[in-house]
Parts: C-alpha cells; structure tokens; sequence
C-alpha cells in the first residue's frame, strides 16, 4: 500500500491550485464561501474559463473533447475546487447528460448536443421527480403521446435545479402506461421556451429559490429529440444515477467546511478562551475530523479500485449516506460556533447581502444548516441508500 | 403528588389554543384580551398567575402555534425584570406590560458575550450633568416595536458579577441606532449601536441587576423550553399524518418499518422533553442553585430532542419538508434557533455540571 | 401541578428507609453492590422478612394478603430497595403468576397457591421462550395433550430465570394446532419434580448461569393445574405481560447505578484530577443524569395516571425502551469508569469472589454491562416495544 | 496512490486465515513456525516486513479468527521495546522473539496511572551492593506464560516525561509475586508486586525508556486497532447470516426493514473503521506527531465502531446473542475490552485534540 499521492499526482495538484489562483475572481470565491447566491454570469464564467483551459469535462472521453482524467486526478480537482471555494460546475449538461448521449445518442444526438453543452449554448436542467414520484421515480405520472413526428407532453416536474436558467430539461415521461410501471418510460430532451411550459421557483425553508416547478401543458417536442428506444428510457436514467458518482462523498466540500469550523471556532470566545478551546466543543469538532479521515480514506480507496477498472457497487452508497451526515455535522457545527448569533434569517434572495454587518451575516450558517438538510434526502435518499446497502449484504454479493 | 394542571391552567389552555388555531398574523391584542400576559405574573405584581406551570401552559400553546409575537422577550423576560428590580418605582409601566399595552426589548446580549449573562462591555459614564451609555448589543429582539429599551451597562469595566446596572431607555433616544432584522425562527431584532445617549439617574432601574437578570431569564428558560415542546408536538403531528397518508411504492410510507420505528423514537423523546418542561417549570421558584439546575437540565434535553425531530421530521417528509410553503419548515426553525437563545445544549450542558458540584436537595 | 411527594409518600418513604436499615444484612447488600451472585437463602431470607413485615406483595388486594399500596407508594419501595441495595423480590410468583390466579384462577387454585407463595413455600418459575418463539410467541410449539385427567407435556422452554431453584412453573402450552397460531394455546401449572422434565443451565456471555433450559419428555400434568379455559391461555397471558409494569422503568437501578459510577469516577484518577472532573467524562454522565431526571418524572406521570385509574397505554413501551437504554449507557460508564482494569473476567460463578483483590474486582462492571445488554432483549425487545408505539401513533389513537 | 497489499503480504494474509480458521487452542507454535512473528519486525531486526500494514495484516486475522495468544502483547509490544532499545546488547532475546522461542511480558501500566504512558510510580533503588525494584503493575498481560518481564521504573518520584528506566527481570525472580486472571477479551494476565526484587544495572535496557514505549505503544495501537477490525468483520458476518436465516413472524429477519437499515449502518461504519486502520498503518513510521495522531484518530474511531457493531450485534441476534456457546459473545467482548486497552476513546480523542494544535501536514 502506498497512502501518499504520485509524484505525477502532485505535480497536477500543483498546476490545479496554479490555475485556480490565476482564474478565480475573489469576488466570486466570497460568495461561495459565505453561501451567497451566485449570478448566472459567475457560472457561465467558471464555465468558459475551464473549456479554455480544457478541464471542464474531465469525465468525458477526449474523443468528445473531455479530459480523460484518472479518477485520483478527478478527485484533486474537485477537492481542490472545493478549497479554492470556486463556483460549482453545473453538472446538468456536463455529467449527467452527456454521459447519456455519449452512450445512449445517436450520432446527429452526439454531434449537435455534445459542443453545446461544452460551449455553454445550452444550459441544461433535470426533469426526473414529479410531486407523487420521489425516491419511487417508476410511478412517474408526465405522459408524452406520439402524433406524427412530434410528443405531445403533459404533466408537472418538480425539484429542477437552477431551472430558472435553463433553457433545455432532459425529461423521463411514459409513453406507454399499460405495461409494468418501470417500463413505458422514455428519455426526451425538451426545449424550455417551447410553449405550454411554466417554470415556477420553489422557495425552500432558508429562503433560496433554486428549485422549480416545471408544467408541461400540451408540449410539442420533435421526435428527434428521443434519446435512444422509446419506452427504454429508465435504462438510461439508471444509467446515469450510477455513473459518474465520483464526488458523491463531497470530501472537498467537507474539507472547506471544516476549515471554516476552525476559522470562526478560533475567532469566537466562549469566556476568556477561544470556543475551540472548549472542551465539548473541540470534542465535537474532532469527532467529525476523525470521521472525514477515514471517509477521505474509503473514498480513495473506492477511487483507485474505479481506475483499476472495478466497478463501484454499495460503496458509493456507502459514501451518499457517511457523506452527507458528515457535512450536515459540519454544518451543525457551523451554526453552534457562531452562538448567539445564528438567529438572523439572512436568506439568499436579500439584494444587499454583501452590505450586511458581519454579526448579522453569521445567521448565514444556519441558512446553510438548513438548506442542507437536503443532501440526505435528494440523489436517492439515505433511506434508499441504506435500502441498497442491505439487499447487497443479505444478497451475500459483496 | 399530582401531574394534573389546575381548572384555570386547563381553562387557559383551551382558550388559547381555540384562539391561536384560528389567528391569522399577530395575536397580541386578542392575548391582551384574554387576560394572557396576566397569567404570567403573580398577583403581587398585578398578575393571576406567575408560576412556572402557568407560563409553561402558555408558551406551550404559542409554540404550538408558532405564533410570532414577543410574548416571551417584550411581556415575560422584560416584564420579569421590571416586577424583579422596579415594581415599585414603575408600577404604570408594569401594569402596561401585564395589559399587553406597551412592548420593551431586552438589550443585554453583546457581541462578544455569547451566552454568559454577566458578560457586559456596555459602559455608563458621568459626563459633565449627565450619564451617557456607550456599547454595542446583539440580537436586541423585539426592538423594532418596543417602546422602550431595558439595557445593561456597567461603570467599570470589571467583567464579574457584579456592578451591572439595568437602564429604561426609550427607544427613540437619540444615539440609538438599530439594525433591523427577521429572525429564522420567527420575530424580528436588531443590532443596536448606543452612541453617547444620555440618560438620567432615575433611568437606572438597578445598579446590581445581575440576580434579577439571572432570575428573568430563568423563567425565560422554562417559557423557550415550553415554546419548544409545543412546537415539537405540531410537529410530530405532522409528520405521522404525512406518514401515514403518503404512499410511496404502493403502500404508506407509515408502513415502512425503518421509518416508524424512528417515529417511535421520536414519541419516546418527546415524552422526556415533556418531563424535562416540567421538572423546570416546577422548581422555577426554587433556590436559584436548584432552579438552575433543572433549568440547564431542561435547556440540555429540550435541545437534544428538538434537533433529533426537526431533523427526522424533515428527512422522514422528503423534499416536501423543505419547502417554505409547507409548515413545517417555519418549525423546524423555531425549534433549532431555540437552542440559540439563552444558552445552547453545551452552555447548559457545562452549567449542569457546575451546578452539580454544589451540595444541594434536588 | 404538585411534584413533591405529599406528607403522607414521605412519612411512608421514612417508614421503608427504617425497615431496610434494620433489615438488611450488609452481607447481603455487599454482592448487591458488588453484582456478584446471591445465594437461594439469600432471596428465600428476603422473602420471609418482607412477608413479616406485610410488605412482601404491594400489588395484591388485601384479600389475599397484600399490601394494596398506590402506585406512588410501590415506587418510593422500589426506588427505596434499589438506593439500599436490598436483593430483588423474585417476580414470578408475586408480580406474574399471582395476578393471573387471582383474576382467571379457580377458587381452589387460589386459595391453594396463593397462600404458598405468600410463604415462600413454592418457587416459581416462567415458562414462556421457546427456541423457535423469541417475540414471536404465537410460534411456540411446546405441546399438551389431554389424556383422561392428566396433560402430557412434550417440548422446550428457555430463558427460564433462577430455574435451577425452582420446583414450579408456569408455562404457555399448545393444546390446539388447528387453529390460528394465537389461539389454541393453555396456561398450565407444572410441578418441577414430575419425571421427564430436565433442566440445563445457560451460560452466558458474562459466565452467569442464572437463565436455564427446560426440556419436557412426556411430562403428567394434571388437569386441575390448568389455569382458566383451555385454549384461552394467550389471553392470561396478555394479562400478565401488560398487567404489572410500574417497575419496568427500573428508575431506582438506574439512580443506585448512577450513584456508584460518580463514587467510582471520584475515586479514580486521569493524571492529576479525579475522572469525575475530566470534561468528556463529566459530559457523558451529566447527560445520562439529565435524561435520568426526566425519564424519572415521566414514570411518575405515569404511575399517577394509573393511580387515578387510567390504563398505561404505550407509555410503558416508552419506559421499557428508554429505561432500558439508561440502564446501558450507565453500565457503559462505569466500564469506563474503572478505565484498564475493566479487562478481568469475573464470572458470577468464580466461588472466592469476594476474596479476589479490588483492583480485579473493577472487571465486574464489564460483566454487568455485558450481562445487562439483556435488558433491551427480553420482556419484549425494544423493537416491538418500538412497533407497539408506532402501531399507536399510526392508528391515530394517542 | 495504491491500496493494494503486496504480494507478501496478500500470501501472508491467506496462509494466516487458512491455518487459524483450523486451527483449535493456542496457535503460538504454528505461528511460529510459518514465521508470523518475523512479519512484525524489519530486516534491521532479523524481521522481514515490520512496517505498519505488515502489522496491520497479521492482527487483522488474528482478530478475524479470535486467536487468544499473546501476539499482541509478548511477540510485538515487548519485541518492539527490546529492538528500540536494546537490539544490539540483547540481539539473542530479540531473535527468539522473532522465531516464537521466548515469550515476554510489559509491566508497565500501575493502579493509578489509567492510560498514561508517563506514569510510573516503581521505584528502582540503589541499596548497598544491588539495585532493588519496588511497586505494583496492573492487567500485565501474559504474566503468566512470560520468561521476563520489561519492568517500567523510576529512580526518583518525579511523574513527568523522564527518567523512566526500563529493566528485564526473569518472570521467576525472587521478591515477585502474581494474581492471575482470565481477561473478557480472551487471553490472560496478572496484577504484578515486586517486593525488593534484586536486579543488576545490566539489567537496565534503557534509563530513558519512554520516546521507546510510546513508538511500541504505537505498533500495538495499530495492531489492536486491526484486531478489532477482524473481529468486526467476523461479527458482520455472523449476523448477516443469522439475519438472513432466522424466521419470525413468518419470514427471515432479514426483510425487517428497521433491522435491515441498522445493518446497513453498522456496515458504512465497518468501511470507515477499515480506513482508519490503513491510515494508522500507513503512518506509523511517520513522526511521532504524525504517527500518534493518526493512531488515535483509529483508536477513537475503530473504538466508537466497535461499540456499535457489538452492541448490534448482539442485539440483532436477541436472546442467543447472549449465550456463551453461540462464538458471538466471545467476539463482541474481544471487541468491546480492545477500548479498555493502550487508551480509550475519551483518552484517544483528547490525545487528538492535544496533537492536533501541533502545527503539522497530515
């Protein structure tokens, strides 16, 4: 066993952390850092800043302008961005659907969609979950019809990130409800400004209005826009919910939260001492630490057997749900560290965020808090998780 | 040995929760009406009530509620510690608080002081004829609509437990300014910055008013704690309707073992929280060694249990417990930011243990 | 609201205090204490002073020679025995099989056995497990079949408690396999001495052996020893489990056990300090007391309600979980507490037990915690107690 | 990065898990003879491995299977102290711990000083022409079968960092007298009184023995730590198994989903305690800061795990958990006493904290 990175290894964290600290604008990186709203710019800048530099898909093939990165140079890049506090990348277009195409597309598919979503012509959103369909995404209710050469589509979408920027959704609807309730799915790719289609925000409990609800009244979609065989479309979802799950442990995301747990625990008194002097407080904060070790470490571990070639099965499982309570620890720690001063509803949706006082800002945390209460329920729940872990385990297939 | 309210608790009890049901936005007048802020008070200060289980039986109701208006900073903690230090001298202005005809805000909490009470950077100075106040609070609540400003000020700048004196302070003293705030858990507050307001000697309601702090925001305690348990209750009830309505691969989600046997553990926490209320409310007007003990106690558990079912009962609702249109956020905020308000889990946690240290009958 | 014991409960509470200092051997309270094995003279010497005083069955009616005490009352004695050390009041004749006789026995069985077990004359024990029927005792398959004026009794029980002294037990039969699993099944009265019966000793984890085996081989058992109607047993039985549970909190346990980790956690030392003062400790216990107090106060709110003559519904569920889970983590303390020397393998049945040096004796609190994982596994496992509780809530009947 | 054994160590890992899975009693003399011992020391030491996943290996089966011999305790802890200290004048003693010819004991922790390393209260005493040892060890592991024992001690009463001599004593030395005990977690040990016991100054392997003790220390944590990890993955199994075969209600216990999704728990932890195992192992040769911290990081964690996964466990399986026929109480005790050894989560954790203000990369 060998713990350490590859001398090849560091040399690319070197070039990352190179690039980030030359292309990162401090006025973003604040944002992110406090969990300030992002505008549409800051991503479709992010954006173009990793297409010109080539790092933008590092899960594609190089054939289809993707970086063809190691699974460990992945994982530094993300760990890196995560640290850097950089802009997330959107990954609607990038990991979920391009993958699909790449497999799944035909070539006009592949050909016309794949440099879009590199240029960022198309920002792309996601219509899986419906309002009577959440971790059960096989009693999807969105019919689609065929007339001709067009669907007619109908139904209502829920839980769509960043659908207000969209102007393409990737769509699962049923195109046939009388067999089993899996089948009769299909896989389509919608333009937004289609009519009959109304995107309206979801105010979520801290405030921000990042999620939508998408109603599809009588939409016409071409039916070139099928991705691969009608009534195969839950291949293709399942396919894409089990790729490209290399960060779903968050590791940097954790990482850059603990940081900042450190920076306000030292800043904060309790008394005459630091809080992170504090006995209860430093236990609480060490626990977690030692947890993220250890997850940091499972996750590598799952890493180098991707890149040798072995699939991942519950592990990442494993990793949704040891992730997501370590993050929501992190953020649980976040709100205690500023005491007093967490009670402040500073929601994202304040104009002059930027211009609060700093006391009154610290109510962040706890939007934080709660807004990621999130991470255990959507990208399959830690139920369903735990759900999968089990079956395997008594399946005896580990 | 009896666990039973009293007719005129139970009475209050119904009252307020038939009223508080059907109210839309702000509840203070009809409270006012109803004689509400009176049962906060023991006749001796021109109340009805006044002892820890009448206050819990209101607090619990407008926690369940979730009602927003500041009964327990403007009527109770500030009522409180005018009855404690100046029931004499301002008897109009108590009489006032009990009729729910003015509101005051308690300006105590600095920016630095976290939770300790004593902790108070605040100084009052002679200056030439007059007294002037200079310092920064923190998480003033009510202070948009009070009327006036209960503020502690020190003359040295000894940080101990002694010398902090209590200022009436109107409002709108020049020098005051505010920060105005909604606050995650319902209400508003303010930062407010004291820059050279001057004030007079009759201002001083106290010159050693720590006791009486510490004695007001006891019964703060129990009210919080008791604001949380009724919060709790809506919530729990919430979350088993969800559960056994929604259906999810065909069956309601009630009937999935992993789920209910989380349920149950929650009902078995909510039971002690509802324990802890009472042992709290019940030893309110004992010595304050033991008052506190069962306060922190309270404080400690009430906070445990209130994350565990915040938290279960947004995971066990899925994504529709995330949403701001569905209720049940607002009390999951209630409830968690109650852990921020006078001493979280590890403050109390830490007190209990001081406290433990002192031989007593508890 | 009143939470202080009237005059009377504390007059009462002075009475049971005085009786226990005067009749309590410190012989005897030492292996209380100490965990260590009692003697069967030991109980029987507890019994006859206990029935002396006419204190020996709270929970009978006067008419047949109890104490009829308020629940209060039977908790201040509890709690009182438990704070003093005093042996425990072997249940199965007093608190389970006395209730049934009294409400489903025959005149004769009455006025024969109750008197007997009143005087100590019979020991009884419980037949209910059975290998194949955990929780599930519908499932049991121990068999009686009438012949003429006798039953002959065919199977196994286990988990028999203090089986080894007994000459008595009551047992669960089937009588009918016909029918559905519940019904069909008898409550009989079996004499220990009868041939064909043996009885083997488990041990256990801890190296106990107080629980026992029970194999009947073509056991006689007379008809007039069947206890009500025959196939009705599950409803006796029913009555005894739900009949009877004022202690099944076991707050005065929890408050002696309490009272021994903070003597322990005084006396020993990590570096300079008394591990009392360590913060982690610290925290530990003053989060069990918290949760003692009020799980405490709860079973007081819950006594009084049936004093008042409300049924306990699920709250004693609620108490069997949550005392039990106390009753843990206060063992799992003082195995902390006693730091290295926890590792001494101290079996009950080491006969010089008290003659082994202190420092060795410490590894009896890892047998207590070991031997009281127990708690949360028998009188129903907490995992139906948590289904009782759920059941409830679900059917909207709280 | 690479996660993967070496081919060494992967055929170490199969011979070992092959021969004990057989083997019935004491392994000690196939150990021996299939040169396990030689794994836990490098070549410098007439070993051929000694790094911390060659340590890690070895324990993780040994665990797996239960195995009572005092690998642990005589072959690496007391081998590690002999090769730190005294390889080049004792390199005789030091080979026959690595072929298994000899077997030893460390009395080293005393009634006081709980999991601290520098606590020594064991006087060694000039008194006319000798040297003589007084004090009391406690839980000296393997007592009983040692030909000698490293004996911590003290020339003056001083309880700090230096100054602790260590000295190897025959077990048989007069003035020497045992009680003798079974352990929970399988194996045995005595509490050790040394009454004037005469020793010569050859005797003394080091006069500063404590930077030595705490580097094997540091082996046994990782090897304790893998230890328990193997018994983890036994009890996972059995419990699996049990699950998925015991019928009630009618069906396999294993499609209760409440159970079911406990396991699912104990699983994930499994997966972190792994990983603090390979991060204690994979920094064992680093600096003590390095080394200690990542040590107790797997003490905590594998700690905290083991409770889990015992307490489950044993849960899981209901009444015949508790028996001692059924291997599961053997395990589970195994498990639960390796806190109560080399430090326990509490020490652990405040031993992280502690470290973790030095500044460092880890």
């Amino acid at each position: 066993m060998q713990l350490h990175y590859s001398d090849d290894d560091l040399a690319f964290r070197d070039e990352v952390r190179a690039f980030l600290n030359a292309s990162l604008q401090e006025s973003v990186t604040e944002k992110v850092r406090l969990a300030l709203p992002l505008e549409k710019t800051d991503y479709e800048n992010w954006h173009a800043a990793l297409h010109a530099r080539g790092w933008l898909a590092p899960n594609w093939p190089k054939q289809f302008g993707g970086a063809q990165w190691t699974a460990v140079q992945r994982h530094i890049f993300e760990e890196e961005c995560a640290l850097a506090n950089a802009p997330r990348v959107v990954p609607f277009g990038l990991t979920m659907l391009g993958p699909v195409l790449q497999k799944f597309g035909s070539p006009e598919q592949q050909s016309y969609w794949l440099p879009r979503i590199l240029n960022g012509d198309d920002w792309w959103c996601q219509g899986y979950s419906e309002p009577g369909a959440g971790s059960d995404l096989a009693a999807l209710a969105t019919r689609a019809v065929r007339h001709g050469d067009h669907y007619v589509v109908n139904g209502q979408k829920t839980w769509t990130t960043l659908g207000q920027y969209a102007n393409m959704i990737f769509c699962l609807v049923r195109t046939d409800s009388e067999v089993k309730a899996q089948e009769g799915i299909s896989f389509l790719l919608i333009d937004m400004n289609t009519p009959g289609i109304e995107v309206k925000p979801i105010v979520l409990i801290d405030g921000s209005a990042e999620v939508n609800e998408v109603w599809f009244n009588d939409v016409q979609v071409p039916v070139e826009n099928l991705v691969g065989e009608e009534n195969k479309g839950w291949t293709y979802a399942k396919y894409l919910l089990t790729h490209e799950r290399t960060n779903i442990a968050g590791v940097g995301f954790a990482r850059a939260g603990l940081a900042a747990v450190k920076r306000l625990a030292r800043s904060e008194y309790a008394g005459e001492k630091p809080l992170i002097e504090s006995p209860l407080f430093a236990a609480r904060l060490a626990e977690i630490e030692i947890d993220l070790m250890a997850m940091a470490t499972t996750n590598l571990r799952i890493l180098s057997r991707a890149s040798a070639g072995q699939a991942p099965g519950i592990e990442s499982s494993m990793l949704k749900v040891k992730g997501t309570v370590i993050r929501q620890s992190i953020n649980d720690l976040m709100r205690r560290a500023v005491g007093p001063h967490a009670v402040p509803f500073i929601s994202e949706v304040l104009e002059d965020s930027m211009q609060i006082p700093d006391a009154v800002r610290n109510g962040r945390v706890s939007m934080q808090y709660f807004n990621n209460r999130k991470l255990s329920i959507y990208g399959g729940s830690n139920e369903i998780q735990r759900q999968i872990i089990a079956k395997t385990a008594f399946g005896g297939g580990r | 040995m009896n666990f039973e309210l009293t007719d005129e608790q139970r009475m209050l009890q119904d009252t307020l929760r038939r009223m508080l049901a059907s109210s839309q936005g702000s509840a203070w007048q009809p409270l006012a009406e109803q004689g509400v802020f009176a049962a906060l008070f023991s006749e001796q200060y021109g109340g009805l009530g006044g002892s820890g289980f009448d206050i819990a039986v209101v607090f619990e109701e407008l926690g369940r509620a979730a009602t927003i208006d500041p009964v327990l900073d403007s009527a109770l903690l500030c009522g409180w510690l005018i009855a404690e230090v100046a029931s004499e001298t301002h008897s109009e202005l108590l009489a006032d608080i009990v009729s729910g005809e003015v509101q005051l805000a308690f300006a105590h909490t600095e920016p630095a002081s976290r939770y300790a009470l004593s902790h108070v950077e605040t100084t009052i100075e002679q200056r030439a004829q007059q007294q002037v106040l200079n310092g920064q609070k923190s998480v003033v609540v009510n202070a948009r609509c009070a009327g006036y400003l209960l503020v502690s000020a020190r003359d040295e700048a000894a940080d101990d437990r002694n010398c902090i004196a209590l200022y009436l302070v109107p409002a709108n003293c020049s020098g005051i300014s505010m920060y105005y705030y909604e606050m995650s858990g319902g209400g508003q507050a303010a930062e407010v910055t004291f820059e050279n307001v001057a004030v007079s000697s009759a201002d001083c309601l106290s010159a050693d008013a720590l006791p009486a702090i510490e004695s007001a925001v006891a019964a703060a305690v129990v009210a919080q704690c008791a604001d949380t348990l009724g919060a709790m209750e809506t919530v729990m009830s919430m979350t088993t309707d969800y559960l056994g309505t929604r259906q999810q691969f065909g069956r309601p989600l009630a009937t999935f073992q992993a789920l209910s046997h989380r349920v149950a553990d929650m009902l078995i926490e909510l039971e002690q929280a509802r324990s802890a209320v009472i042992l709290a409310a019940g030893h309110l007007d004992a010595d304050p060694v033991t008052r506190d003990l069962h306060g922190s106690a309270a404080k400690n558990l009430v906070g445990r249990v209130g994350q565990l079912i915040a938290e279960e009962s947004i995971q066990l609702h899925g994504g529709i417990g995330m949403t701001d249109e569905y209720q049940l956020g607002k009390y999951a905020r209630r409830i968690i930011m109650a852990d921020h308000r006078f001493g979280d889990i590890d403050y109390h946690l830490e007190r209990f243990i001081e406290l433990g240290k002192t031989p007593g009958d508890f």
